[in-house]
């Protein structure tokens, strides 16, 4: 099995889950971040001083799947998220060893 | 007793009965912050909707059950100013104030002695039922005790309730009719409802502070609406009371504080807090009859009690979430029963309390009156809780009560600081949903691929 | 129509002016409370700029434009009392307060009509665009409607507004002059800068239900200075107006819940919220010329109008965003109308409606009042909105909408609750930056490395 | 100067006293919101448990020192009043309002001057310091300061301080006696206390702009009773304060958006907020005796001039981490002066300044003044801050510091939004802790397993 | 080495906590995260409109640990986490090449 | 390709985002997370009853980088997040099978 982690904007989330939902994903979990890359932070002023926010608010995705569902969720995710502005983010593939569904204990492809 | 008008005390009156009004919010905002985060939106309906209930019933029969002529010192007659009628005119005076100021005033009274009584079942109860409990609650017991406690014969109909004129117990704004009262329902109900599924074994610390300080800010503000307006003039009871309230307001927050550097190592802003609250309390009962330095006694006594009173629940094991008994019913005694030793004859009361030389009987009255609500409101309020929690329902289902009573019972959640959208619009409404479900689909060609 | 000072009714029209500033950040929180995280400073900054611009206004010239002595019935001489100029003698009285007391109380009416508006341009408009808006709205709409129906004959100058003294309508506190004229701009202007990006396609939930509680019970304490500081003194007028003021909010707060446990199965603290502000603006008109039962029955249909009237602009798809039509429009009208059946003859305005007998001529100068501002309001708020959304631009980019008004307007954001730093100081100051550009850097080492 | 008691004023000056003290949770609100999450709660309390300590200290020998019988025009006889001792009767009058009205009204002043300190030594101060300043700063700097500015000789005694009766001074409502008297503390106590360990490395945004916001909106609110409260009767002279309060303070708003427009590129919520306590601060020693116009223009060079003050601690490199220097010494030396030129002969106060065509002498007497008192401040603040630094220590380690002063001086934390507990019930009391130790458990089977 | 990852109710933490340090785990790192799947999210009303909040607060628990403890901390955790609700979660185990303690610059199994 | 993931006090998170961006690291990603491991909770006390608070808030770093790079970023996080307090944390890779840029579809290297 197979984990595909996904950084990007918080904007897209909505289009990402839609188009992952309709080709068969069944589950994923969502989690807040903060990017710092090439995009670039804005700036904040308070009674004068000049702050600079470097990192950028992200989400990260995160879905188990299949072997081989993991090339069509990496290219649904990249397609569905994609806005051709820098800090679209990145998506990457891990290896997984096991997974239970804690609920019935099931194990493995049954458990995603 | 017609006077005329004056216009410097109907001024007071108006603002007074104002800042009243702004004590429920205030009092919404103290306990809302209390609570966690899940529950935030229900402890402040519960006083939000206090407001929209008791104030149309007080318009409706409140104000004549408890000021209207007296049946036998018990109730007043709740047909004598039913809906208000024949109040707007000219001479509709009381005292020096216009009626209607006078009404308003007491209103906002109404309101706030039933919305205390929501902090003991915090994050638990069904709305509904809670609705339905100011309704009885306000008409089987707040009229009715105000009706003993602050209709004086003559007043406002010719004859008034038995504590203030047959046993004399001194109640300047209300620490037996509203506090006692409050928080010997509190207890009742706390009972009746039962603990939080969570109660002593998960934490449940506050989840906003800074909303917290809010409340006891707003409620000490408007508290000198409720204390020196109750003199019901611009003068120097007024201004004795609102002295008074400074005074054991402030002593009774240091005193807190002190007891827990002691105890617990450091002074707390939810210490700080209450020790306002317990302070307002303490002297609201006294705030025309004792001295300033009397005041500062009061905040001191009433500061201790009530920290270390907070405690009990835990002790005893009744789930009173936000301390209304500790706080209230304690903090009301002391300042009631203290009224007995320290009643100074050069306050406006005139009476002299024990320490200044007078006899027991004003400490016996005091007593007496206290334990006559006490009694009365506690037996009742368990006799409303159980009849509303037999039939309505008084509490929500497990589940629900661990996600939360502001998702189940308002469809609501109090915050939602993040920037990113974690939800679709959906409704039967003209707007289509974007909920994909994945159930709905076809098989997709994932499940196909798989299949193969 | 000089009297003397009576120190009872100053002190009463002090108050209530102060009251009803408070009622303008009341607003703010109201309005900032609905908006989403990324745009509450400035939901927030659209109200409190008004103070700062309208307060300003009315000292140098609106004072006069809306009290100087009459041009036509249509507008104050600008010149009469410009900068406030002879004001601060002890002989400048209006009925039995001085002047500039009245002049503060009025200025506070000015500002929150202002302020009002802007709900409908949530989360888009620059907030220059909003600067000039709140000049030229103030000086072309508010304060020509402010002469029209608060400058009766005699009463400040010689001769006053058409409405008041011509057409006759009664409107105590403002219900046309203020809530239908805002309510009409909100529309106007709603449709000039157009709907949020996201309008019907993301959710926008309230992002913080306590602060829109917090503004909702500002609102109402300060409210009371509104309604029954109108009375300009501390007499019945005020009393009633008071105790109506209470009746109909808290009608309308239960008539809103009512209807949202009808049909959407639970009554939410922002339906709470919004009954209230209903509720007040129902009876802001009529609080001195109703009976207490009538102002409960006001307050229902207020309630109950403004509960649905709210789903228009879904309905029919404009964004207003935070309903300023739903609840100001529709609740003026409510009660401007309501006037017309209910006026009840006992009460200090002694007009009888057609449910007391009288005849239809008041519910005739009560539409034409309505009527009039309405129309007048929209027209020349399309107007000045068109003015500014062509030369200054009355519309943040969509990029800097996605990203929030706060920021692109303001460099700021509303809560920082982490204890992670995300930032550097920064500057062309003193301080050295500490940001870091990679771009700005000599080849790393990692970079030869990998190019190994 | 015995008068009978007017209600109209007793009104005025009691609503106005509890407008003064909500003015220092309004305080407590502005200055938390501008702090980082992890120190909120410490500067809600730094000002709240001054309304403790003060509040009792006043009822003490606080009122005796700032208004008993003068010795030598330098501080008032601490025994005279000592606990407000005989002044409950009905005899006891100031002016035309009871003694005991002007008691709290001046009792708020004096918990607020000291509660403003608190703004310069944020997130790092401990908590027992503070409270021991309090009461230190209290007794040796402001009720003797008080008693220069605010006792005129007469009033409330024979002989009052040399402020206002020997250099003769114009102070109206505490221009000298609250804010250069805090803002030259704030400056000395921050040398003593010393720079945060972050300060000038890393970036230090308020953490709840929301927050700042209220406190702005109720200090402005309260202020209104700060200023045209100090007329000490709901008259013509409280009119004008009113007025005056209300011109200085939207001027000095826009006034201080329009230098960050042009400065920084945006105009801010911070700086709005701002704005409005500069102009507060501004108009508070001349609200009685200039003109609207005159209002509007000390407001405009407040606002200036404190927009560009804030900047100084950077460039000098003292840590007055809110601004207290820059907004209240600066505003208050602004309004103060600005009296010599722009003070009106038609004002209540009937002085001409110098663009009046009045001599140089009241420039000179405000000059006098305020130096005195900043002197006297800065100097005596140095010694009792240094002493309290060497003894009781005035400073938490840098770890507590760096992990936040709620913890290590409150055991709180502001805010807990997350619905994840992650915290077990604990306590030496009757509850057994579920905190987990690992070191406290057995050997486990894992390590058996892992030594295998 | 490997890495435990586990997705679970909020409301498991303490007891999920309370087994594995029982066990003997020594440490554990914990974030808020929100998941979407066969458990139906929940209905909120604003003004009429109404909104559907898909995704549901869960808890993500990561546990480092040696190749051998990974099975027995998936089945304590899988035990002491279920509920037998729909939205119990999952826990899965991926491969880890190398841990070092920050403070003190061990590495491998004794960096754990 | 490899992930670095850290584990580290709030207040390095500065130090170590110079020191990598220094060293060349172009992006990472951070998030929020608390810890349960040696370092001690705090108590906090509400009206007398006191709470253990045991988890401690600490920073989450995620880097993806070549095969080569692992190491040397492992180094520079472990030095500049060193406090030499107990509670600094733990930093550990894992492999990446693929990684894709968003914006572009570019993978592998050049996506990082
Ligand atoms: N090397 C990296 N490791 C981990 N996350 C990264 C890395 N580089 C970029 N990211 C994440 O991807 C986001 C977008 O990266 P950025 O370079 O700004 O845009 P793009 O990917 O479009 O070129 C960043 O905000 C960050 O969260
Ligand atoms: N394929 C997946 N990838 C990542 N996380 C998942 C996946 N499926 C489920 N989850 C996570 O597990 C949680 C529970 O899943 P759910 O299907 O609702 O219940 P159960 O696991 O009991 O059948 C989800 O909220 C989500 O956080
Ligand atoms: N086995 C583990 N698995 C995952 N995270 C861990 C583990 N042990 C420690 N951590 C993380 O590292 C942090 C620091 O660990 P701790 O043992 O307190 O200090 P140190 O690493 O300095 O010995 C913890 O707060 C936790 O976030």
């Amino acid at each position: 099995m197979k984990l595909v982690t996904a950084v990007i904007q918080p904007d897209s989330l909505e289009d990402v889950q839609r188009a992952l939902v309709k080709y068969g994903v069944k589950g994923m979990t969502v989690s807040e971040a903060s990017g710092y890359a090439r995009q670039r932070g804005h700036k904040e002023v308070y009674r004068g001083e000049t702050f600079m926010i470097d990192f950028i608010l992200k989400v990260k995705l995160e879905i188990l799947c299949e072997d081989s569902e993991a090339e069509p969720v990496v290219s649904i995710i990249t397609a569905s998220a994609r806005t051709g502005e820098v800090g679209d983010g990145k998506v990457w593939v891990t290896p997984v060893e096991s997974v239970v569904r804690v609920r019935t204990g099931e194990v493995g492809v049954a458990a995603i | 007793m017609i006077y005329e008008i004056s216009a410097g005390d109907t001024a007071w009156v108006l603002i007074s009965a104002a800042l009243v009004l702004l004590m429920t919010p205030g009092l919404a905002f103290f306990y809302g912050g209390m609570v966690r985060a899940k529950g935030v939106l229900n402890m402040l309906m519960m006083s939000f909707v206090t407001m929209g209930t008791v104030g149309v019933l007080w318009i409706l029969y409140g104000y004549s059950m408890a000021f209207g002529n007296s049946l036998g010192g018990l109730v007043g007659n709740p047909f004598e100013f039913a809906g208000l009628n024949g109040l707007m005119s000219e001479d509709a005076i009381v005292g020096t104030i216009p009626t209607l100021a006078f009404v308003g005033f007491q209103a906002c009274f109404a309101i706030i002695a039933v919305a205390l009584v929501s902090g003991a079942i915090a994050d638990r109860a069904t709305f509904g039922g809670w609705v339905l409990f100011t309704v009885l609650w306000a008409t089987l017991v707040y009229f009715p005790a105000a009706h003993w406690v602050f209709a004086f014969d003559g007043t406002t109909a010719e004859h008034g309730g038995f504590i203030a004129n047959t046993i004399g117990a001194i109640d300047f704004a209300g620490g037996t009719a509203i506090h006692i009262n409050a928080g010997a329902a509190a207890l009742a109900l706390a009972l009746v409802v039962g603990r939080r599924v969570e109660f002593g074994s998960r934490p449940m610390r506050p989840h906003n502070m800074t909303l917290v300080m809010l409340g006891a800010a707003l409620l000490w503000f408007g508290w000198f609406g409720f204390n020196a307006g109750s003199a019901l003039g611009a003068n120097t009871t007024a201004a004795v009371a609102w002295i008074n309230t400074l005074a054991a307001t402030a002593a009774a927050m240091c005193a807190w504080l002190v007891v827990e550097r002691l105890r617990d190592g450091h002074p707390t802003s939810l210490g700080a807090a209450s020790g306002i609250v317990a302070g307002l309390v303490g002297i609201t009962p006294a705030a025309g009859s004792v001295s300033p330095l009397g005041a500062l006694l009061i905040g001191v006594l009433a500061g201790v009690a009530c920290a270390y009173a907070v405690g009990l629940k835990n002790a005893l094991g009744y789930d009173d979430s936000l301390d209304v008994v500790g706080v209230h019913l304690v903090g009301g005694l002391v300042g009631t029963l203290a009224i007995g030793f320290l009643a100074d004859p050069a306050s406006p009361a005139g009476v002299a309390g024990l320490l200044y030389g007078g006899g027991p009987d004003q400490l016996w009255a005091q007593f007496l009156g206290a334990a006559a609500v006490l009694v009365y409101s506690f037996v009742a309020t368990l006799a409303i809780g159980l009849a509303i929690h037999k039939t309505l329902g008084f509490r929500v289902s497990k589940k629900d009560e661990l996600s939360g009573v502001d998702l189940s019972e308002h469809s609501e959640v109090g915050y939602d600081l993040s920037a990113v959208y974690y939800s679709a619009l959906g409704g039967a409404g003209v707007r289509r949903t974007l909920l994909l479900d994945a159930s709905d689909l076809p098989e997709s060609e994932l499940a196909k691929g798989a299949s193969k």
